[in-house]
């Protein structure tokens, strides 16, 4: 495959211009400046411009470079890391579902821990949907059980497998000193505890999370901003018939 | 001034049924009271501290004695008593009755005059607590300048409290007249308050004794350094409401996030806990010269702000009226709404002005709260600085009282300090560059803006008389606040609300509402 | 809509002192041609290209007429007589006299009645030329909907047209109804037009025929896509006004920025020269429905604001009763203004309020080109991008006609893709929540505004006065446009015109000032 | 001495936060903000949050990220670059100069090349200043003759010869495609072709200069943003007694 090598874009093909814009801790001054400029120069940046410096607080200055980055990237080696199912419309899903699973697919889904972000979750559950796309309440083929938020995962699980759920679908959305980390990871590893993760199809949802960190962190599936129900509900009824060998 | 009219008699029958509406709840709240209430007692009588876990001694006592005595006749004759009788001071006293070092049975003997006594002193301190901190801000009000409103309030939150103080000096630095310090998530869960300075929080920092006191000394020091009072705020809505009254008391702090219903609809908190709390709060509050601010601004983050815009003015009438009843006057009550209109509306400005113009009229003599656009905040930073822009603008040109400040990466991250920096500057340019801007225009007569305000009025006079009908609780279990449905035995804290017994007395809040006027 | 109340007797007492001013110049304009309109005679005769240098063959063409017989009696009748003789096509003709392949003396032989025959054949050619530039542009007009004002324009410039095509399809994903291509630095002092498709401008591109083809390729292109007719603008004003207007019409460019001072002041072109070129340059926008645009905007990069906005209004007079005089309409008169007051100054938005409704008013059937904010601009780019909003608000608030993007790294760089992006952005973002502003306020009688704009009409009238009297290059002359002082006999391009001979004949100017009216 | 290590600050001392917005030349995709993502990881970045990405063009997306920058740099090392004078106030300036030089300084500026931006030059050298700080054309010490904006090189050298100059201070605003690098360059060169470099003290200005610059270009010092005429006249007193030996 041929290479194709970019890098940013300001007014003319490969000038590599980049907006930079962060604070020292050091009081303004023209050093301030200069400590600025080789900052940038470390970040492999060159025609380093420090367009702008104002002093925002005793030993803080803010600055604003524009300067050409160096490195090139070769586009074709970048791996794409949405989740890749055909996404369809709620009337091919409803089919497809009483068609060849043959029974309602189940889903509980809450935002967990400390979160109390509800919206997020209730976008992909609840009735009305988000973006003119119904949520998975509206579903005929689903069942979608929505605990909400602030919900342990301990109450998440047991609703689970109460409800002999097909998946579990967690939002999260304070990321702040990595929260959503430890929720997320704590919730896997009970359910790996309780030798009960293979059970469930494992959904990550919200604003800060995509694909590839949900996978990391042993989900089989993130979905981030702009997420619209009818994709969750593609990607699950593909990996149930999946799961479950039924073609 | 640009005004528009509105129907003086449509507002006075709308107050009316807002008061008719408290006066209910007011019944309820007459008859009960919580642990907190009990624990701010002890607060305010000196009580503080912690054992070896981290456990509160008031929450410590007010165990003890739920547990031994029993808490339906309040803990303040119980307390004094014991402490007439042990001698000590009253901290002295609670670490002995926490260490078990206290026969409650032996306690009848104390002579009633002299158990009177005691509890008279210590409702004294109590009420000095709550004086003093009234004439330190009544002296820095007269020492420095009055600020020009809209008074810019600006949200720390980096969950250290030592790291809050530096982003605050940086913001005060850029024009910030207002400092809040935003509370680690699920704070409000918690049914003590955490001691001392804390490092570690999550989305904002403990609201601590501690930390009051480390950022107020800060902005003490910026204020004399900057020649300008900069006050400092707190959040109280929650299980320990009244509690955080009175560390606030005790810090100086000048305004509290304290709503009668915020606790109810978005932590779930029980009603009653919610009611009868926010009440003693908000007592403190008037008597320590605290400003309240409410929190209507968070049903538009969920429930459509040009269908629901009336519930904001219903719930801001309910919460006028109850913080009355509470004693503050009107310049203590700071009324929250937001600019929070979907943008892709067209003329969502005008939806904006016509909300925060009638809020503005119909409370002329209080500070109003206006809340920046957050919601429709777009991860493009430059485009959600184009709207803080023109919430600037609102803000400026309806006259707000207190402008809490919108941030360009709102739907990103909690505010780096130059985020901070950003805001204010667009701040001052705007506040500055359209400051006589409402004295230069008028709003057309029956045009969309009047129209608005009256379409809102409509909807919100027939809501209150709903409400006055049904009573506010039965209202909110209905959803009909925020889209959001609480029924009146469920909910947190329900445990720590209880009926108050025949010989129930909490004489710190006697004292308050018989000095009401 | 929002109107101030302006005495309109004033305003037609103003207008009258205009076109005397205009009369004047007229009258001088009359009496002289210039180099470069010989030029644009034989451009739009068909003759175009350049020599090995390349030097354009119309310069070459008019340099050797001039040598060889004198110019004084215009151009048009000699080329004719010579081609009569040569039988061949008008650009054949120019590189036979380019090449020295006509011997001047024997074109007398030439029977005059075919001379006049050719001659009119070649007016005939021209005219086509501007009438079917027009008629291409009304279809557009009618095939694609009307644009809501004001209209979007942006600018590109990197030097290089076809990273200018890139910049600009960006530009109208991002919702740009208009399109300039800045010109090259210095390009306005060239005493030619470049040739051919350029990829190396400073601070912009070169603006040539090729050029202005491959945009209006592009943009027709890109307009099928979208469905909304996208317009194009490139420079006249400097040494080659008229001939470029030529070059415009032949590739269906939609605006000119051609004002009748702006190379006086700013680019030190002899006034005589840049009024008798500014008047057939016009001529030929008029024909071939080429909006103008005139450069009041710059009197304010140099000018207070506040102290000299009187000058804009009188220059946007002038500028108007002389495009009057070449036959353009209202609504092809694209007066400019900006909004350039000092941010700094309290109430700035009042008066940027003011400046922009006074030119709307007194302009009212006018597409006024209202100029973003450039020298106060920050190389702080968040709050540079917060003086555009207000400046996109005051736009819509006072119902401009076009309305030229500010761009947020303004203090920094020509725009990159990305910063044009923000700004339509904002634009569009502002445009849309505050659609109708401006029918849903009114100005306060006697207000700011009101007596401002009394102010600037008092110090116009007067000025316009002091004008009349003294004649316009007199006042030119003491400075009193802009700061900038300039006299008659001096400046670049002067010995570019010259007094008509008793024979002269520009039989283009002729005709389309014959179908004036 | 001791180092002192520095990084940008967000809101927690080094937590490295730093904003950058940058256009790939690629199509808005999944894809194009994981190569945003990986780009820049290749710029010394790490926790890496593609904040934004939009489409702003066929083929182009634009990205919006926030990320923790890596490097450390020691603030001790950094060595200003600012001209470094005592900045002193017009009546100093003017006293000095009549008891130590006793004689008026004479300095001739323009904005050179296809430049023809005046602002720059005219706020240090004419009569009204800049930011109330009074320009050279006031100083009853000074003899100061602003040539104005689109000046050649070779008038002004021949200006500054027939003045007999002290001083040529020189503007450019216009830095696209380096067109003032090669502005001041070729006046050095015609200086130096005619050996003229020594007889004047060269100053360079304007907005994107800086005194490190204007010293690798071969001037004697340089002048950004910000600077006020004050700044310059003390600068070329002082050199000027520096040159002629006078103490
Ligand atoms: C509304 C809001 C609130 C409301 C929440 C109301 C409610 N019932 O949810 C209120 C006012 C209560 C609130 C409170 C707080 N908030 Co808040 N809040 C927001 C706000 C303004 C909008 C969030 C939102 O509703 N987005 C709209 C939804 C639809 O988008 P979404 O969540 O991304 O969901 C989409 C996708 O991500 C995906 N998705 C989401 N979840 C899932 C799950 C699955 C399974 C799937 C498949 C997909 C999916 O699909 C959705 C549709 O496309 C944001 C700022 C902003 N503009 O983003 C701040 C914000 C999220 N809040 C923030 C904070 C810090 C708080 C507080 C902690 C502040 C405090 N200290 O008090 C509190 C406490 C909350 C707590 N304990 O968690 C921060 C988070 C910072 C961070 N990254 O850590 C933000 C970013 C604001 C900021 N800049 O500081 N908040
Ligand atoms: C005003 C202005 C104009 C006016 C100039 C009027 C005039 N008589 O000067 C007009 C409208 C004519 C104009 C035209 C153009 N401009 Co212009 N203009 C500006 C603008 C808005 C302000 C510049 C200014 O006056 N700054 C104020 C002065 C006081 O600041 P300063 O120059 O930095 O000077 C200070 C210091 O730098 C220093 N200094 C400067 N010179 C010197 C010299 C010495 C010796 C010393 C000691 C110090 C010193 O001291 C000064 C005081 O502190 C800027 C944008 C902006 N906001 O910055 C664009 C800008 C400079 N222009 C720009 C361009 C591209 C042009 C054009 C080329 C556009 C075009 N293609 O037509 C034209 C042509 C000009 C040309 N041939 O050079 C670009 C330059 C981009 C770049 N970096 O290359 C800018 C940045 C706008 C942009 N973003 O595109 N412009
Ligand atoms: C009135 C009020 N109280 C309290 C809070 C904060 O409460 P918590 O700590 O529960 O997030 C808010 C937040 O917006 C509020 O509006
Ligand atoms: C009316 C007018 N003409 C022409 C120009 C551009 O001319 P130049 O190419 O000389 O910069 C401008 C620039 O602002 C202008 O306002």
């Amino acid at each position: 495959m041929k290479h194709q090598m970019i890098k940013p874009y300001g007014d003319t093909l490969n000038d590599g211009i980049v907006q930079l814009s962060f604070t020292l801790p050091v009081e303004y001054s023209e050093k301030a400046k200069k400590a600025a400029e080789l900052y940038a120069s470390q970040l492999n940046l060159e025609n380093i411009v420090v367009a702008h410096a104002s002093r925002i607080a005793d030993n803080f200055t803010f600055f604003i470079i524009y300067a050409s980055a160096v490195p090139m990237l070769d586009y074709t080696s970048v791996v794409s890391t949405e989740v890749k199912v055909p996404h369809m419309k709620i009337h091919q899903i409803n089919r497809l579902i009483r068609d060849k699973l043959k029974r309602k697919i189940v889903a509980v889904g809450a935002a967990i821990g400390s979160d109390a972000h509800t919206v997020g979750i209730d976008a992909i559950m609840n009735m009305k949907g988000y973006h003119q796309d119904y949520g998975l309440e509206r579903y005929s083929q689903f069942r979608a059980v929505n605990m909400g938020a602030q919900v342990t995962s301990e109450a998440l699980i047991s609703k689970a497998l109460e409800l002999n759920a097909d998946a579990i679908l967690v939002s999260q959305t304070v990321t702040q000193k990595d929260t959503h980390i430890r929720h997320f990871t704590e919730l896997v590893e009970l359910l790996e505890a309780e030798n009960l993760r293979g059970r469930f199809i494992l959904v990550a949802g919200g604003p800060k999370i995509t694909n590839e960190l949900a996978i990391e962190l042993g989900y089989d599936a993130g979905f981030g901003p702009h997420t619209v129900p009818s994709m969750v509900a593609s990607y699950l009824i593909v990996k149930i018939l999946e799961k479950e060998g039924i073609k | 001034m640009a005004r528009l009219r509105i129907n003086s008699r449509q507002v006075s029958r709308m107050k009316k049924l807002a008061t008719e509406i408290s006066s209910d709840v007011q019944e309820l709240i007459s008859r009960h009271s919580s642990v907190s209430i009990e624990r701010t007692i002890l607060r305010l009588y000196g009580v503080d501290g912690v054992d070896e876990d981290g456990t509160p001694i008031p929450n410590l006592v007010a165990d003890r004695v739920k547990e031994k005595e029993g808490i339906e006749n309040g803990i303040s004759h119980f307390f004094a008593k014991t402490m007439a009788k042990t001698g000590k001071s009253s901290q002295k006293t609670a670490e002995m009755i926490v260490g078990g070092k206290i026969d409650f049975s032996k306690l009848d003997k104390v002579p009633q005059e002299k158990v009177i006594q005691t509890e008279t002193a210590l409702v004294d301190t109590a009420l000095h607590v709550l004086d003093s901190s009234r004439e330190r801000k009544h002296e820095k009000e007269t020492t420095y300048p009055s600020p020009k409103p809209p008074l810019r309030y600006l949200i720390v939150a980096t969950g250290n409290i030592y790291e809050d103080r530096t982003q605050a000096e940086s913001a005060v630095t850029s024009g910030a007249d207002i400092i809040a310090v935003i509370r680690s998530t699920a704070q409000s869960l918690l049914d003590y308050i955490p001691h001392g300075p804390t490092t570690e929080g999550f989305g904002g920092t403990f609201a601590t004794q501690a930390n009051f006191r480390i950022m107020r000394e800060a902005l003490d020091r910026i204020s004399e350094k900057e020649g300008r009072f900069i006050r400092l705020v707190n959040y109280a809505s929650g299980l320990c409401m009244p509690e955080i009254a009175a560390c606030a008391a005790y810090e100086d702090l000048d305004i509290l996030l304290n709503d009668s219903m915020y606790g109810i609809l978005f932590r779930d908190i029980n009603m009653k806990r919610t009611f009868v709390d926010q009440y003693f709060s908000r007592l403190i509050c008037a008597r320590a010269n605290i400003m309240i601010n409410t929190g209507e601004d968070n049903y538009l983050t969920t429930a459509d702000a040009i269908d629901n815009f009336y519930t904001v003015t219903t719930s801001q009438m309910i919460n006028e009226a109850m913080a009355k009843k509470a004693g503050l006057s009107e310049e203590l009550i700071g009324l929250g709404h937001a600019f929070e209109v979907d943008p892709e509306i067209e003329n969502s400005f005008l939806y904006e002005l016509a909300h925060a113009q009638l809020t503005r009229q119909l409370f002329p003599r209080s500070p109003v709260k206006y809340m920046p656009p957050t919601r429709y905040k777009s991860t493009d930073i430059f485009y959600s600085h184009t709207l803080d822009t023109l919430f600037n603008l609102a803000s400026i040109l309806t006259d707000q009282g207190i402008h809490l400040a919108g941030i360009l990466t709102e739907a990103i991250h909690t505010p780096l300090m130059q985020d901070r920096h950003k805001s204010l500057s667009s701040i001052n340019y705007v506040f500055n560059t359209a400051a006589s801007l409402k004295d230069e225009i008028e709003f057309k007569r029956n045009g969309f803006i009047e129209k608005r305000t009256r379409q809102i009025l409509g909807q919100a006079e027939k809501f209150l008389k709903e409400i006055q009908k049904k009573g506010l609780m039965k209202v909110i279990s209905e959803g009909k606040f925020a889209d959001i449905k609480r029924s009146k035995d469920s909910g947190k804290g329900l445990d720590g609300v209880f009926e108050k017994g025949p010989l129930y007395s909490n004489p710190i809040m006697d004292r308050l509402e018989q000095d009401i006027e």
